[in-house]
């Protein structure tokens, strides 16, 4: 591992060299250094902010020739509309909460195992089984999804949530399993023997001492298995036929952009609504999420 | 004697392996499989072996150049660009403290927008028409008349790969700004005490530090781009004409509107052979950087 | 019932050996310490002990039992870790607890055992805080009450105090005696300090490379080391040593070198099976040698060191003197004197009954 | 040595494992399990089997459709629904909403997956994709004559059988906005009838109203877009393929690439645009000419609100203009309504289908209403044709209804469409010439139908 955790917002973060105590900064260097930070966050923000001001305007400002900055009229008719009788918007987001939630759940549970047994185990072929684990993750998903559809198709499993949640936690699986590893890894031998010493079996240690101390790690993956869970268009979009089964993304893509016209505003309102989840478990695990990807991708080495 | 550990340990790594088989090495087998046949679903008739002609035929596809071209130009041009962008942001806001550190958590925020709301919201900011770029530029003289971001040959792809850095940027500044805080303070106060340079503290003290997650990171991200589909569907669905037409799309394309699942598996099958090759190429050249 | 016996124990990690037909008997309540530089093996040996790491070849006894095939959590052993292995996410009553609920004891037992090994160690005002909360002492302590709750058999202890400072570390040396005896069980004490072996062990166990050089009461590897490596091991500052010639003179015998003569008593005369002529190895400890006038050398004095002094170390009553004897280095351990200073001329009077002499081909002690 | 002792020690040790296994087993083959048992929703097609439905014993029919998945029809389609269940007490509908886009190729798989609903609301290419799998049933015997308009039936055809019932007619038009033609100084009267005019009124518009696109015609890269864009080809006399014979590089299909290409560079057209993408801006006069169909209307109203009076006011429709290859032309992709073979109750889903398309009822409340489409009767009801008695509809029946002509649909049109349509996308994106992009759409399509 190369990377600490990154702790970006807390107030004890450790600052190498705090602003008032660097000597010699030449006030141009601080206005260029403030232009290109301005820049950055614009270019952050700006889009954000786009989407939620249109997501407030209404049909006809939001089409305009010539945009307006700021929503004219405002309105929340684009909200009402999501949650109208004429769209299936809730169970779309209702969809997605489901399987993205479950699929984290279940992949934290087997990439735990599986991290456990790749970072502790002693059999032969660990070091392999891992690798090709962890090769697994840069097949091209869009290849795979037709043979894919077959074998859904012969177990019953299209059209269904079990279906759904098992392709994302296959999708999730090789990194989970790798950042379930690096976190292990860290957790110092001493302790399982500690509990090893107190007469506990494996399992027994994993519940009760390696997990409690791997919290960050399997909130962290979890957060991983949702965020991919959440996003994925190929799966939904192929191995789910109904429009009310339907996630989020292939929802959103099929019934803002449908077969009369492509309503911006009500398409940036869901934008808005689909975004919030996904920002609260970023927000919630960002100072841990470099130090899971680093410690997966470098433990392999 | 031979040491009491107790097998099932081992077999705990058992449940990713059986679902990884099941829903990845089988459709792998398959798809091999499917590529040395003629399979139309649409024809109604059954598949047929025609062994390595659907290999020929796209040798002689220039679509699929095109596509494999596009790939490698929406791939590695978004990563360098979002690298330099993230690596200039953590290096400028890494001695930010106090209040300022929330600058760092805005410029993560759009790490937390879906992709497909990203390829929305930017389809809608570069609209031609109604949106906001255009009118932007044209309120500031850039330009007289509108710039056909989305629908134009020339400028489709770079609109795509603009959306994509966007997503891509705070990745490559958190891992940056994540590993800024591991280059040692003695070292770094070692360098000022020998009057380094801003540039030279960058560049010769700095970087070395940041290599290793770098690398890891571009993996990670070349990863993603080459089988990026929600944005560039969402955005153009590969168009206008194969402008942004990726491998990814063009196989979506061909299995699931054509229905041609022969063909498609044959470009799946090439196309999963390049990444390895690739990723061989590139564990060989992270392993000798960490040496 | 609970003496540990070791017979030919060998362990492999793949294609490197680190312990080397070990043989090793560890008597009922006695308190072993094991004690060797890094690399030797000890821990490993403690390890297997424990029942942390099987073993190639051999077998373990607890008792006489074999124990080979006996995971540690069925050992009735209790180990204090180097760095205490406590868990980071208990406080530090479930810390000791922990262990005595996995064997399912009644709650109010438990309860009872946690409060009394706290108040044993002084620990009982903490009871509810974190590892994290607690300074090294106090870790330690806390490592100690878990193992000592357990009421285990046998008592193993991984350098407990490698990370204390010095102070420290005399006392709790003096604490984890005290328990000892409170709890009469068996003790296995892994150290690289031979200071700590050598205050605390009922007999020890001195490792290099892997195998038992010496077992026995800690004053015999001091009085008696069997070989050079044990000599220079044990004691502080080391040994010195100095390559000399033998030479006999009927029954009597000594060895000589360049500054060096040293008289040998009859009985070690009698002990090196070499003839006049050969060479052998002279160690000398720091405290057998007595500053006197060089003028004295060979006239008063006939078993002498001389030699240039290099360093002065005052250590308060006492000083080391560090002395360059033609390429050996001596040191000595003197009274205060501040008259001596580097570069200068010294001469050492040496007691040639405590002088200790080895082969210098196989470096086993003459005895 | 005790041997013995250590065997009674090794007995704990193995008791955990085997208990660890079973911990295990739980947690990793938990997904697996579950999932195995997730297989029964989508299997009611084969529960009603009687023919004759009672209410004792209702039938349920799975009607997979798209007017449940679009907003605007949405409310329609499911009151349309409620109204023939209560009419029909023994028969239950349950509709399987897919959106328009996915339709076609979902039920092919699902056709394929032996999983296919009992009625389906298709159209264009994609009812002819799916009958080419074999799943459609005919339904020659059920239909009685006269009902329907036989053109309209005809558009429904598949080897001579008729497979897809007419459900509405939906042909694209040459809207022109009137208000935007008088302010440039055109006359609202008289749309442009020949290629030529169109360029001159496009120009005109171009050039008086900056604000304005001047035309709006569908180059998306789907089926429908080939199938909206074939009139247009058609007048150039350019026909890209036949049967399975690619007739791409012809001087006419150069003519209407380049034709393409000039509107493009001028700037009268935006490229990669679906029809929808131009009905917010005709809400808002922002379109002079789009090349759309009847349902433009509706969305035009729910958008900007505007009465029938004041949209007739503003809009006109006609039909495409004519080129050198001649007469005008246009396609109907209206919706059609199949059976699916597979279905064990023929019969009602027959009562069904046939209640959508032709119960007075359900076309003035439903496809007018909703669809703002046409009837596909042959002898519309007084009460039908009051509804479609308006300038727009009128227009869309007596004008361009006639100049329907039929596409080569089915699978080669499935595999046809991408490497043309590509090609007019560079046409209007990039200016490589009309004789290379012809001869790029030919060899595509030469690819395409091996």
């Amino acid at each position: 591992m190369t990377a600490v955790a990154p702790r970006l917002d807390t107030p004890d973060a450790p600052v190498s060299v705090p602003i008032s105590t660097r000597l010699r900064r030449k006030p141009w260097k601080v206005a260029v250094v403030a232009v290109i930070v301005t820049a950055g966050l614009f270019w952050s923000l700006a889009p954000i902010y786009w989407m939620v001001t249109t997501s407030l305007k209404n049909p006809l400002e939001v089409t305009r020739l010539n945009p307006t900055l700021y929503p004219h009229a405002l309105t929340g008719q684009n909200y009402g509309e999501l949650f109208g009788q004429t769209l299936p918007f809730s169970s779309f987001l209702e969809n997605s909460v489901v399987t993205s939630l479950v699929a984290a759940v279940i992949a934290v549970a087997i990439s735990a195992f599986a991290g456990y047994s790749l970072s502790r185990g002693q059999w032969r072929l660990r070091g392999f089984t891992g690798q090709i684990i962890l090769a697994t993750r840069i097949l091209p998903l869009v290849v795979l999804v037709g043979p894919l559809y077959l074998i859904f198709l012969k177990t019953h499993l299209l059209n269904t949530y079990y279906g759904l949640i098992l392709g994302y936690t296959s999708f999730a699986l090789p990194f989970g399993a790798w950042m379930m590893k690096g976190f292990i890894d860290a957790v110092p031998r001493e302790i399982e023997e500690a509990a090893r010493v107190d007469g506990y079996g494996r399992i027994g240690i994993l519940f009760r001492v390696v997990l409690p101390l791997t919290l960050p790690g399997l909130f962290t993956t979890g957060a991983f298995v949702f965020m991919d869970a959440w996003n994925n268009l190929l799966y939904p979009l192929t191995l789910i036929d109904s429009l009310k089964m339907q996630t989020l993304p292939p929802g959103l893509l099929t019934s803002f952009t449908g077969q009369f016209k492509t309503d911006w505003g009500g398409m940036m309102a869901a934008a808005c609504l689909t975004t919030i989840p996904l920002m609260a478990a970023f927000f919630a695990i960002q100072r841990y999420m470099v130090r899971g990807l680093t410690a997966g991708a470098l433990a392999g080495q | 004697m031979k040491p009491r550990r107790s097998p099932w340990f081992d077999w705990m790594v058992l449940p990713t392996i059986v679902i990884l088989a099941f829903v990845i090495g089988y459709p792998i087998v398959r798809t091999f499989v499917l590529s040395t046949q003629n399979y139309k679903v649409l024809s109604g008739l059954p598949a047929t072996g025609v062994g390595f002609s659907n290999y020929q035929q796209l040798y002689h596809d220039p679509v699929f150049w095109q596509s494999l071209r596009n790939t490698a130009v929406y791939t590695f041009g978004s990563v360098v660009v979002a690298v330099i962008i993230g690596l200039a942001l953590a290096l400028l806001t890494e001695h930010m403290a106090g209040p300022w550190r929330y600058i760092r958590t805005v410029l993560l925020t759009p790490w937390a927008v879906p992709l497909i709301v990203v390829a929305f919201l930017f389809r809608y900011m570069f609209d031609q028409d109604s949106g906001v770029v255009n009118a932007l530029l044209r309120d500031l003289g850039l330009i007289h008349s509108n710039v056909h971001w989305l629908t134009s040959s020339t400028w489709a792809m770079p609109t795509v790969m603009l959306a994509n850095i966007w997503t891509a940027v705070p990745f490559f500044f958190l891992v940056f700004t994540a590993s800024l805080t591991s280059v040692p303070t003695d070292v770094v106060e070692a360098a000022r005490v020998d009057r380094a340079g801003t540039w030279s503290m960058i560049g010769r003290i700095k970087l070395p530090y940041l290599l290793g997650p770098a690398m890891i990171a571009v993996l990670i991200m070349v990863i993603n781009n080459f089988n990026d589909f929600a944005k560039i569907w969402a955005m153009t669905q590969g168009g206008p004409a194969y402008s942004t037409t990726t491998l990814v799309v063009y196989v979506y394309q061909l299995a699931f509107s054509s229905f041609n699942m022969g063909y498609a598996s044959a470009i799946g099958v090439v196309w999963l052979l390049l990444l390895m090759i690739f990723a061989v190429f590139y564990v060989r050249l992270l392993q000798r950087a960490s040496r | 019932m609970s003496s540990i016996t070791l017979k030919g124990v060998e362990k492999h990690y793949g294609s490197t050996q680190v312990l080397f037909d070990c043989n090793l008997e560890i008597r009922d309540h006695e308190f072993m310490v094991i004690v060797g530089p890094s690399g030797s093996g000890k821990t490993t040996m403690l390890r297997i002990v424990a029942g942390l790491e099987s073993v190639t070849g051999g077998e373990v006894y607890f008792g006489d039992r074999i124990v080979n095939n006996v995971d540690v959590g069925d050992r009735d052993v209790a180990m204090v870790f180097q760095n205490y292995g406590l868990y980071p996410h208990m406080s530090v009553y479930e810390n000791m607890a922990f262990g005595l609920r996995r064997r399912k004891l009644p709650k109010p037992e438990i309860d009872r055992r946690v409060r009394d090994a706290a108040g044993m160690l002084g620990i009982s005002e903490m009871l509810k805080r974190r590892p994290k909360q607690l300074s090294g002492g106090q870790r330690q302590r806390v490592a100690l009450g878990r193992a000592i709750v357990r009421d285990p058999e046998v008592f193993l202890l991984d350098e407990p105090l490698s990370n204390l400072d010095a102070h420290l570390r005399v006392q709790m040396r003096a604490e984890i005696l005290r328990v000892h005896r409170a709890v009469t069980a068996t003790a296995v004490y892994v150290t690289h300090d031979q200071t700590e072996a050598l205050t605390m062990g009922d007999r020890i166990v001195v490792m290099h490379e892997g195998r038992v050089q010496q077992v026995g009461p800690p004053e015999e590897p001091y009085d008696r080391p069997v070989n050079r490596f044990v000599a220079g091991f044990i004691g502080t500052p080391a040994m010195g040593f100095l390559e000399c010639t033998l030479s006999r003179e009927g029954d009597r015998a000594h060895v000589e070198g360049p500054g060096v003569r040293i008289e040998l008593p009859p009985e070690a005369a009698a002990a090196v099976p070499l003839p006049g002529g050969s060479k052998v190895v002279a160690g000398v400890r720091p405290e057998h040698m007595d500053i006197v006038p060089a003028a004295s050398v060979g006239q008063d004095v006939r078993s002498y060191v001389t030699g240039v002094v290099e360093v002065v170390e005052p250590l308060g009553s006492e000083q080391y003197v560090l002395v360059d004897v033609s390429g050996a280095k001596l040191t000595a351990r003197t009274k205060r004197d501040s008259s001596i200073r580097p570069d200068q001329k010294v001469a050492f009077a040496v007691d040639g009954s405590v002088v200790h002499l080895f082969d210098t081909e196989t470096e086993k002690a003459f005895l | 040595m005790l041997h013995p002792g250590s065997l009674n020690e090794s007995k704990p040790t193995r008791g955990r494992t085997r208990r660890s296994i079973s911990v295990l087993t739980v947690a990793g083959v938990l997904a697996l399990l579950a999932a195995a048992c997730g297989s029964s929703s989508p299997k009611s097609s084969n529960s009603g089997q009687g023919t004759t439905p009672s209410a004792q014993h209702p039938v349920t029919i799975t009607f997979a459709n798209w007017a449940d998945a679009e907003t605007a029809t949405r409310p329609g389609i499911e009151a349309t629904i409620s109204q023939f269940e209560a009419t029909h007490p023994g028969i239950k509908v349950v509709s399987q909403p897919i959106s328009f886009t996915d339709i076609g190729h979902t039920l092919i798989l699902r056709q394929q997956s032996g999983n296919p609903p009992d009625v389906a609301e298709l159209s264009g290419n994609d009812t002819f994709a799916v009958a080419a799998t074999g799943a459609l049933a005919p339904l020659d015997s059920y239909l009685k004559s006269g009902v329907y308009n036989a053109k309209a039936l005809s558009e429904g055809t598949y080897k001579g059988q008729v497979v897809a019932l007419p459900w509405n007619s939906n042909p694209p038009g040459l809207w022109y906005n009137k208000t935007l033609m008088t302010q440039a100084g055109l006359d609202p009267n008289s749309p442009p009838a020949t290629i030529t005019q169109l360029m001159t009124d496009l120009a005109t518009i171009k050039a008086k109203e900056p604000g304005v696109l001047p035309l709006g015609i569908d180059t998306t890269n789907r089926s429908f877009a080939l199938a909206v864009d074939w009139p247009w080809m058609k007048t150039f006399g350019a026909t890209p393929f036949s049967g399975s014979n690619a007739t791409a590089n012809t001087p006419q299909m150069q003519a209407f690439l380049g034709f393409m290409q000039t509107l493009a560079q001028k700037g009268y057209i935006t490229a990669n645009h679906k029809i929808g993408y131009y009905r917010p801006l005709a809400a808002q006069n922002k379109v002079a000419f789009v090349w759309d169909q009847p349902v433009l209307q509706g969305v035009v109203q729910s958008t900007n609100h505007e009465t029938d009076a004041q949209f007739f006011a503003n809009w006109g429709v006609t039909t495409l203009p004519t080129g050198p290859a001649g007469q005008a032309s246009t396609v109907d992709e209206g919706h059609q309504l199949v059976i699916f073979n597979h279905s064990a109750q023929k019969k009602a889903d027959w009562e069904f289908i046939n209640w959508l398309a032709s119960d007075p009822s359900a076309v003035t409340g439903y496809t007018i209403k909703y669809e703002s489409s046409l009837p596909t009767l042959a002898n519309p009801s007084p009460q039908i044709q009051s509804q479609i008695n308006t300038p727009i509809l009128q227009a869309f029946t007596n004008k361009i209804l006639p100049t329907v002509i039929q596409l080569p649909y089915g699978p080669n049109f499935s595999s046809a469409y991408t490497p043309i349509m590509a090609g007019v996308q560079s046409a209007v994106t990039s200016s490589t010439s009309p004789a290379s992009i012809a001869a790029n759409i030919q060899s595509g399509l030469q690819n395409a139908f091996k």
